[in-house]
C-alpha cells in the first residue's frame, strides 16, 4: 500500500535518511523506532511531502508521491501529525476539529460544496454530517469534555490528542503519527493506546514513530528500527528488540521497553 | 444584545427622518461606502492574515473602470460595475498568483503589493487619453435601481444616496459573512492562524489565499464605483498610498476580528476630521494620537474591546 | 459595538448641529475651503491667513456697515487637507448648516472638481471665489453663475499669458523646455501655454514630474543636451528651489515661469543669468514705496505674531484673499444687502477695488488685476514692470 | 549619451547613499525590534529642519549642526522607543500603525514650528566638479563620501565592539542571540536611538541639497524600506548597496524613460529581486 523505495534524504553534507526501504500493507500498525536523531521525523516528512527525497521515492497505492505538496499528499489520504503539536490555538477544540473537516467535505460533496455557502436545506444537511463527524472524532479521542475550551489552554497530552483528532477528521486511509507518546503522563498514554487500538479496529493503517518502543510494543504489528538514518532491523517488536544491533543502538536503553 | 442590535438598526434606518442635516447624511454615506472598502480589506487582512496594500489601487481601478465603461459604451451603472469587478478580479488574480506562488509573506507581501499599486497609480496618472491624467474626470451619471412599485429609481440627493449606500454595505457585509461562515472562511482562518497545520490537513493555502485576495479586491472595486458616482468625480488620488493606510487604520480602529467591525472604523476615520473642530495642525496631531492609543490600549479595535468588556462583565 | 456606534451617531449629530463659532445674529458668514496641510498646501495656507487678517481688521473696526447697520464677519476656514471628500463635506456644512453664501477657495483643482457637482445645485444662492485653475473653463457657463475666478494669471489668452509669451519671443527665444509637475494645475498650464508658444513660433519640449521628485539631474541633463533658450519650470516653490539650483549646475541659467516666487532666483543669484517671473506684487520693493503694503506687512506680523513676513509666498496671489474680503464687503455696502447674492455679484462685476492690488472682474467673473513681471539677473539685480488691468 | 549615463550612474550612487543610510536604519531597527518603524522618515524630516534652523537662524556651522542634530534626533528616537515601540516589539502591524500615528504627530509639530512654507538652506559647499563632461556638484560628492564613511564605521562598530556584535548577531538571528544571553531590552533601545541618529544625519545631508517641506519624510522612508528589503534585513553594507541600487535604477530609468515614472523604476527592480530572492540580495535568512 505504502512503499518506501530506497529513500535517501540529505541536508547539505548530513545524511538524515540513508537508503531506507520498506512497505506498509493495509490495516497494519507499523512502529518506526530509533534513538533521537536517527532520522525518523525526517523520513516521515519525506513521506508527507514536507520536502522531497534526495534519492528514491515514496509510492502510495502504486502512485509516486514525489513532488506533491503536503496538502496534496494529505488529499491522497496520507495525513501526518506534528511531533510537538501544532494547532489553531485561538480556536476552541471543536472548532479546530471542524476546520480539519475541510478534506472530508471536499471528498464527500466535491464541487457541490459551493452550494453549502448559501443557507439552504442542502447546507444544513452537510453541516449535520460534519457535526456528527466532529462529535464522533471528539468522542473517539475522548476530548468531548474540553470541546468548548480554547486549544491553547489544553494540557500537552490534550494538545497531542487534539492533533490526532484533527488528523482523523480528514478521514485518512493512513495516519502518520510523529512521537504521539512522548511527554505524555501514564493515563494519557493509556488513553492514546486505547484510541490507537480502536482505530486499528476500524481498519485504519497506522505508521507511528517513537524514540523508544514503549507502549507501542504491545500495539505494533511490525517494528522498524532506524539508526543514524539507516534501517538496522525489521520484524515484530519482540524479535526486533532482541537483536544485538538494536540493543547497542540504544546502549542498553532497550530494556525499558 | 438583540435589543441593542434592533435599536441600532432602527436608528440607522431612521437617521434621515431624525435629521435632514445633509452633513450627517453625507458623513454616514461616505462611512457606508468606505465601510465596504474597509470590510473587503479586512477579509484579506483580518480574516486571512495577508496584509495587502493593493487595496487603494483596486478601489481606484474599480472607480475608473466603472465610469469609463459606462461613459464609453453608455451602459448602466450595474453593467459598468460588473465590468469593473471583472477587471479588478483579473488584475488581482494575476498579482495574487505572482505573490503567493513566490510565497511572499507579511511585510514582503505588503511591499510588493504596494509596489504594484504605485505602478498602477503612475499608469493612471500618465495615460492621459484614457484617464485624463491628474485632472481626473467629472461626470453626472448616476446609478439607478429598480424597486418593486417605485420602478426604476435614479439615485440622487442625500436621502436616496444614504439608503442606497446603506443597502450596499449591508449586502456586501452579509455576502462576506456567508463566505466567512462557510468552509471557505474556515480555510481562510486556518491559513491566518497556522499555515503549516492547514497544509498538513490537506488545505491548499495558495488557492485560498488567492481566493481571499480576489474576493476582497472585488469588494474594493465595488466601493470605488459607488464612491466615484457619489462624488461625480474620479481622480488618481483614489489610488494614493495614503488611501491604503487610511483603509488599514479603519480596519484596525474598528477591529479586525469580525467581518462587520471595520465599518465602525470607517465611521471614526470619516467623521473625526469633522468632529474635531480645530485648526489643521492640531487635528493632524490628534489623529496621530488616536491611532497610537487605539493600537496600544485596544489592539482588538473598538468592537473587539467592547466584546471583551462584555465577556468579562 | 452597538453602544459605541449609537453614542458616536449621537455625538456626531450633536456636534454637527452645534459646530462652528457661535456668533451674534445677522453676521456676514463667509466660508473658506482650502488645504492647510499636506502637499502643495502652502497656497491654501497663505489664502486662509490673508482672509483671517482681513476679517480680523474689519471686525476690529466694528464690522461692515450695510444699510446703516453694522454686521460682523464670521469666517470659517477648516482644512481640506487637499481631499475632495473632506472639502465636499465641509462645503455642505457651510452651505446647508451654517447657511454661508460666500465661499473663498478652493485653490486646488481636485478639490474644486470634487465639489462642483454639488455646488451647481446652489447656482444663484452662492458666490464662490475659486482660484482653482479647473474653475476657469466653467466661467460664464450655464449653471456656474455662482463662480468667480479672482486669479487668472495662468490663463494665457485672456490673462497676461500672451503678453508674457510675446515678451519671451521678443527676447529671441526659439526653444523652451517645460519641466512641469504632473498635477491638475501643471496640466492646465501646459495645455494653455503650448498653444501660445505655437502661435509665437517657439518650439517646446515637455517633461512631467511627480510632486515627490527631489533630484532632477537626470531629466535636466537631457534638457541641457537639447540646448533650450529658456527653462519653464513649474510650479511649487519647493520644486523651483531644487530645479533652479540643479539646473544652474548643469549650465541651464535662463528661467521663465508663470507661478513661483523670486526666492529660488535670489538663492541662486550667483549662478543664474535670467529669471523672469510673473509677480502679482514684489513686496520687498512695494513695502518701501506703497504705504498700504507697508501697513499690510506690519499688520500681518502683529496679527500672526511672526518676526518675518513670508516675502517668498505672499506674492502668490493667494494673499489677495485679503483683498477679496474687503472687496466683498464693499460690494455689499453698494448693494445695500448682505444676503442678496445676485445684487452683490452685480456690484462685484461692476466695481474696481483698489487694495493691495487693483482688482476687477470681467463680465463672466474672471479676475483682472494689476501684476508685475520681475526679471532677476545674475548677482540679484531685480527689474520689475507693473502691468495695470486692461493695459496690453 | 555616454556622459549622460556615466553622470547618472554617479549621481544615482550618491543619491542612493542617502536612501542607503535610511535603509540601514530601517534594517537595523526592524531586525532588532521586529518593527518597521515608519517614524524613521519623520526623524529624518526633523533632522533636516533642525539643521536648516540651526544654520540659518543661529548660524551654527554646518558640521557642528550635523553633530548637534544627530544627538537631538537620537534622543527623540530613544524617547519614542521607550514610550511607544517598547509595547509593539515583534508585532509588525501594530508597530507599523503606531509609527504612522507618530509620523502625523511629528509632521503636525513641524507644521506648527516651521509652517508649510518651503525652505531652502544655503549650500555648505558650492560649485561642481566636471570630469570628461560629467558634472558632479561638490556637495553631493561630499555627502556620498560622508555617508559611505558612516556606514563603514557602523559596520566596523557592529563587527568589532561587543555591543555591536550582539546587535549584529541579533539582527541575523534573534533566537540564537537571545540564547547567547544578549541583553535584548537595552540592545533594542540602543539600536532604536542609533537608527534615529542615522536618520538625523540623513536629514542634515538632505537639507544641504534639496528644499524642505513637511512631507519629505514619507518619501524617503519608502526609499529606505525599498533599499532595506532589496538588500535583505540585517545586512549593513548591503543596506547601503541596496539604497544605491535604487538610486541608480531611478537615475538611469529617467535617462531613458519619462521622469514621471521615476518612483516606479526602483520599485520594479525591488519586486523582481524579491520574487527570485525573497530574502533580499544579501539576506542570509
Amino acid at each position: 500500500m505504502l512503499e518506501i523505495d530506497h529513500v535517501t534524504k540529505r541536508f547539505g553534507g548530513l545524511v538524515a535518511v540513508d537508503d531506507v526501504a520498506f512497505r506498509i500493507t493495509e490495516r497494519e500498525i507499523v512502529g518506526i523506532f530509533g534513538p533521537n536523531g536517527s532520522g525518523k521525523t525526517t523520513l516521515m516528512n519525506v513521506i508527507a511531502g514536507v520536502f522531497p527525497a534526495t534519492r528514491g521515492e515514496v509510492r502510495w497505492k502504486g502512485r509516486a508521491l514525489g513532488g506533491l505538496r503536503t496538502d496534496e499528499v494529505a488529499a491522497c489520504g496520507v495525513v501526518k501529525t506534528f511531533q510537538n503539536p501544532q494547532l489553531f490555538r485561538e480556536l476552541t477544540v471543536a472548532e479546530n476539529v471542524r476546520v480539519a473537516g475541510h478534506l472530508l467535505l471536499k471528498s464527500e460533496l466535491g464541487a457541490a460544496r459551493v452550494r453549502t455557502i448559501l443557507p439552504s436545506a442542502f447546507r444544513t444537511a452537510a453541516a449535520r454530517k460534519i457535526d456528527a463527524r466532529v462529535a464522533a472524532v471528539l468522542e473517539m479521542t475522548q476530548l468531548e469534555a474540553q470541546s468548548r475550551e480554547l486549544a491553547g489552554s489544553l494540557s500537552y497530552g490534550g494538545e497531542k490528542m487534539l492533533g490526532v483528532a484533527m488528523a482523523l477528521m480528514c478521514a485518512p486511509s493512513m495516519l502518520l503519527l510523529d512521537e504521539p507518546g512522548s511527554g505524555l503522563s501514564h493515563d494519557e498514554l493509556d488513553r492514546l493506546s486505547d484510541v490507537l487500538r480502536r482505530l486499528r479496529g476500524q481498519g485504519m493503517t497506522l505508521c507511528v514513530i517513537d524514540h523508544r518502543v514503549g507502549f507501542l510494543g504491545a500495539l505494533a504489528d511490525r517494528a522498524i528500527v532506524l539508526y543514524h538514518g539507516s534501517k538496522i532491523a525489521e520484524g515484530t517488536p519482540s524479535q526486533v528488540l532482541s537483536q544485538r544491533a538494536v540493543i547497542e543502538a540504544y546502549l542498553g536503553d532497550a530494556h525499558v521497553a | 444584545m438583540r435589543v441593542l442590535l434592533l435599536v441600532l438598526c432602527g436608528a440607522v434606518a431612521l437617521v434621515p427622518a431624525l435629521t435632514a442635516n445633509n452633513v450627517v447624511l453625507s458623513v454616514l454615506t461616505f462611512t457606508f461606502i468606505l465601510g465596504i472598502l474597509a470590510v473587503s480589506f479586512n477579509l484579506i487582512y483580518g480574516i486571512t492574515g495577508q496584509l495587502t496594500l493593493f487595496h487603494a489601487a483596486a478601489f481606484g481601478v474599480g472607480a475608473y473602470a466603472t465610469h469609463l465603461s459606462m461613459a464609453h459604451w453608455s451602459i448602466s451603472f450595474w453593467l459598468g460595475t460588473a465590468f469593473a469587478l471583472g477587471c479588478v478580479a483579473v488584475v488581482s488574480l494575476l498579482l495574487g498568483i505572482v505573490c503567493f506562488r513566490f510565497r511572499l509573506k507579511e511585510f514582503y507581501f505588503a511591499v510588493v503589493t504596494l509596489a504594484f499599486a504605485e505602478m498602477i497609480r503612475l499608469g493612471v496618472m500618465n495615460w492621459h487619453s484614457l484617464t485624463n491624467g491628474s485632472l481626473g474626470i467629472n461626470f453626472s451619471l448616476k446609478p439607478s435601481v429598480w424597486l418593486p412599485g417605485a420602478g426604476a429609481l435614479v439615485i440622487e440627493g442625500p436621502v436616496r444616496w444614504y439608503y442606497f449606500s446603506l443597502a450596499c454595505v449591508v449586502v456586501v457585509v452579509l455576502a462576506y459573512q456567508l463566505v466567512v461562515n462557510s468552509w471557505i472562511g474556515n480555510a481562510f482562518k486556518a491559513i491566518r492562524l497556522n499555515e503549516d497545520v492547514a497544509a498538513s490537513l490537506g488545505l491548499n493555502a495558495f488557492r485560498y489565499k488567492l481566493l481571499s485576495f480576489v474576493l476582497g479586491s472585488m469588494g474594493a472595486s465595488f466601493a470605488g464605483g459607488l464612491y466615484s458616482h457619489y462624488m461625480g468625480f474620479v481622480d488618481p488620488h483614489l489610488l494614493d498610498i495614503n488611501q491604503s493606510l487610511a483603509i488599514l487604520s479603519m480596519a484596525l480602529i474598528g477591529g479586525t476580528g469580525s467581518v462587520a467591525a471595520p465599518v465602525v472604523g470607517a465611521l471614526v476615520v470619516t467623521a473625526l476630521p469633522h468632529l474635531i473642530d480645530l485648526n489643521a495642525e492640531w487635528r493632524l496631531l490628534i489623529y496621530g494620537l488616536i491611532l497610537i492609543f487605539t493600537i496600544l490600549l485596544m489592539p482588538q479595535g473598538i468592537v473587539g474591546s467592547l466584546r471583551r468588556l462584555r465577556k468579562h462583565a | 459595538m452597538r453602544k459605541s456606534l449609537l453614542n458616536f451617531l449621537a455625538s456626531a449629530a450633536l456636534s454637527f448641529g452645534l459646530a462652528g463659532p457661535v456668533v451674534a445674529q445677522e453676521a456676514i458668514k463667509i466660508g473658506q475651503i482650502e488645504a492647510q496641510t499636506g502637499p502643495s498646501s502652502y497656497l491654501g495656507f497663505m489664502a486662509t491667513q490673508g482672509a483671517k487678517l482681513a476679517v480680523h481688521q474689519i471686525n476690529q473696526a466694528g464690522g461692515v456697515e450695510v444699510g446703516g447697520k453694522k454686521y460682523p464677519i464670521d469666517l470659517d476656514s477648516p482644512d481640506t487637507q487637499g481631499s475632495p471628500q473632506q472639502g465636499l463635506i465641509q462645503l455642505k456644512k457651510m452651505l446647508e448648516q451654517d447657511h454661508r453664501k460666500y465661499i473663498l477657495g478652493p485653490t486646488l483643482s481636485n478639490v474644486f472638481n470634487g465639489v462642483r457637482e454639488y455646488t451647481r445645485g446652489y447656482d444663484g444662492k452662492l458666490l464662490m471665489f475659486a482660484p482653482a485653475t479647473a474653475a476657469h473653463p466653467e466661467l460664464g457657463k450655464p449653471g456656474y453663475g455662482f463662480l468667480l475666478r479672482p486669479v487668472v494669471f495662468d490663463t494665457a489668452p485672456e490673462g497676461f499669458g500672451t503678453y508674457m509669451v510675446e515678451m519671451l519671443r521678443s527676447k529671441g527665444a526659439k526653444k523652451v523646455a517645460i519641466l512641469m509637475q504632473n498635477d491638475a494645475f501643471g496640466r492646465f498650464v501646459v495645455d494653455i501655454y503650448k498653444d501660445s508658444f505655437a502661435k509665437a513660433g517657439i518650439e517646446i519640449q515637455t517633461h512631467w514630474f511627480e510632486a515627490s521628485t527631489k533630484d532632477y539631474s537626470a531629466v535636466l541633463a537631457r534638457i541641457a543636451a537639447w540646448k533650450p533658450d529658456y527653462l519653464f519650470p513649474g510650479y511649487t516653490d519647493a520644486a523651483l528651489y531644487d530645479i533652479v539650483q540643479q539646473a544652474t549646475q548643469l549650465g541651464l541659467t535662463k528661467f521663465w515661469l508663470v507661478r513661483g516666487s523670486l526666492g529660488p532666483a535670489i538663492r541662486n543669484k550667483a549662478s543664474i543669468d535670467e529669471y523672469i517671473a510673473y509677480m502679482p506684487k514684489y513686496f520687498e520693493e512695494a513695502e518701501k514705496t506703497d504705504p498700504k503694503v507697508a501697513k499690510f506687512i506690519k499688520d500681518y506680523k502683529d496679527f500672526f505674531k511672526v518676526k518675518d513676513f513670508p516675502y517668498d509666498l505672499a506674492p502668490l496671489l493667494q494673499m489677495a484673499s485679503y483683498d477679496h474680503v474687503f472687496m466683498l464687503a464693499e460690494a455689499m455696502k453698494r448693494a445695500g444687502s448682505i444676503n442678496d447674492v445676485a445684487a452683490v455679484k452685480k456690484e462685484l462685476l461692476s466695481m474696481t477695488y483698489d487694495g493691495l492690488w487693483v482688482q476687477k472682474f470681467d463680465s463672466v467673473g474672471g479676475g483682472i488685476h494689476s501684476y508685475e513681471i520681475a526679471e532677476v539677473r545674475r548677482g540679484g539685480a531685480i527689474k520689475t514692470t507693473l502691468v495695470k488691468p486692461g493695459s496690453k | 549619451m555616454m556622459q549622460l549615463i556615466a553622470g547618472q550612474l554617479i549621481n544615482g550612487i550618491i543619491v542612493g547613499s542617502l536612501y542607503g543610510i535610511i535603509a540601514l536604519a530601517v534594517s537595523l531597527t526592524s531586525g532588532i525590534t521586529g518593527v518597521v518603524n515608519f517614524a524613521l522618515g519623520a526623524f529624518m524630516l526633523v533632522g533636516a529642519y533642525l539643521t536648516w534652523h540651526l544654520n540659518e537662524t543661529y548660524s551654527v556651522a554646518f558640521p557642528f549642526a550635523v553633530i548637534l542634530v544627530m544627538g537631538v534626533v537620537a534622543l527623540i528616537g530613544l524617547v519614542a522607543d521607550v514610550l511607544l515601540f517598547r509595547h509593539t516589539r515583534n508585532n509588525l502591524i501594530n508597530g507599523l500603525i503606531v509609527s504612522i500615528g507618530l509620523v502625523s504627530v511629528i509632521v503636525a509639530l513641524v507644521h506648527m514650528t516651521w509652517t508649510s512654507t518651503p525652505q531652502n538652506m544655503q549650500p555648505f559647499v558650492t560649485g561642481v566638479f566636471t570630469v570628461g563632461g560629467v558634472v558632479v556638484p561638490k556637495m553631493k560628492l561630499l555627502m556620498g563620501v560622508v555617508l559611505i564613511l558612516i556606514v563603514s564605521m557602523t559596520y566596523l562598530g557592529l563587527t568589532r565592539t561587543w555591543m555591536g556584535r550582539a546587535a549584529y548577531a541579533y539582527a541575523q538571528n534573534p533566537e540564537a542571540a537571545a540564547l547567547m544571553g544578549v541583553a535584548t531590552g537595552r540592545l533594542q533601545v540602543g539600536v532604536a536611538a542609533f537608527g534615529a541618529a542615522l536618520c538625523g544625519l540623513a536629514g542634515s545631508m538632505y537639507a544641504t541639497l534639496y528644499s524642505l517641506t513637511p512631507d519629505i519624510g514619507a518619501l524617503y522612508m519608502l526609499k529606505g524600506v525599498e533599499g532595506a528589503l532589496l538588500a535583505g534585513i540585517g545586512s549593513v553594507i548591503g543596506a547601503l548597496f541596496g539604497g544605491m541600487l535604487i538610486g541608480v535604477a531611478e537615475g538611469l530609468g529617467s535617462v531613458f524613460l519619462p521622469l514621471a515614472f521615476n518612483d516606479a523604476y526602483g520599485l520594479l527592480m525591488l519586486v523582481l529581486v524579491l520574487l527570485f530572492r525573497p530574502a533580499g540580495l544579501f539576506g542570509g535568512r
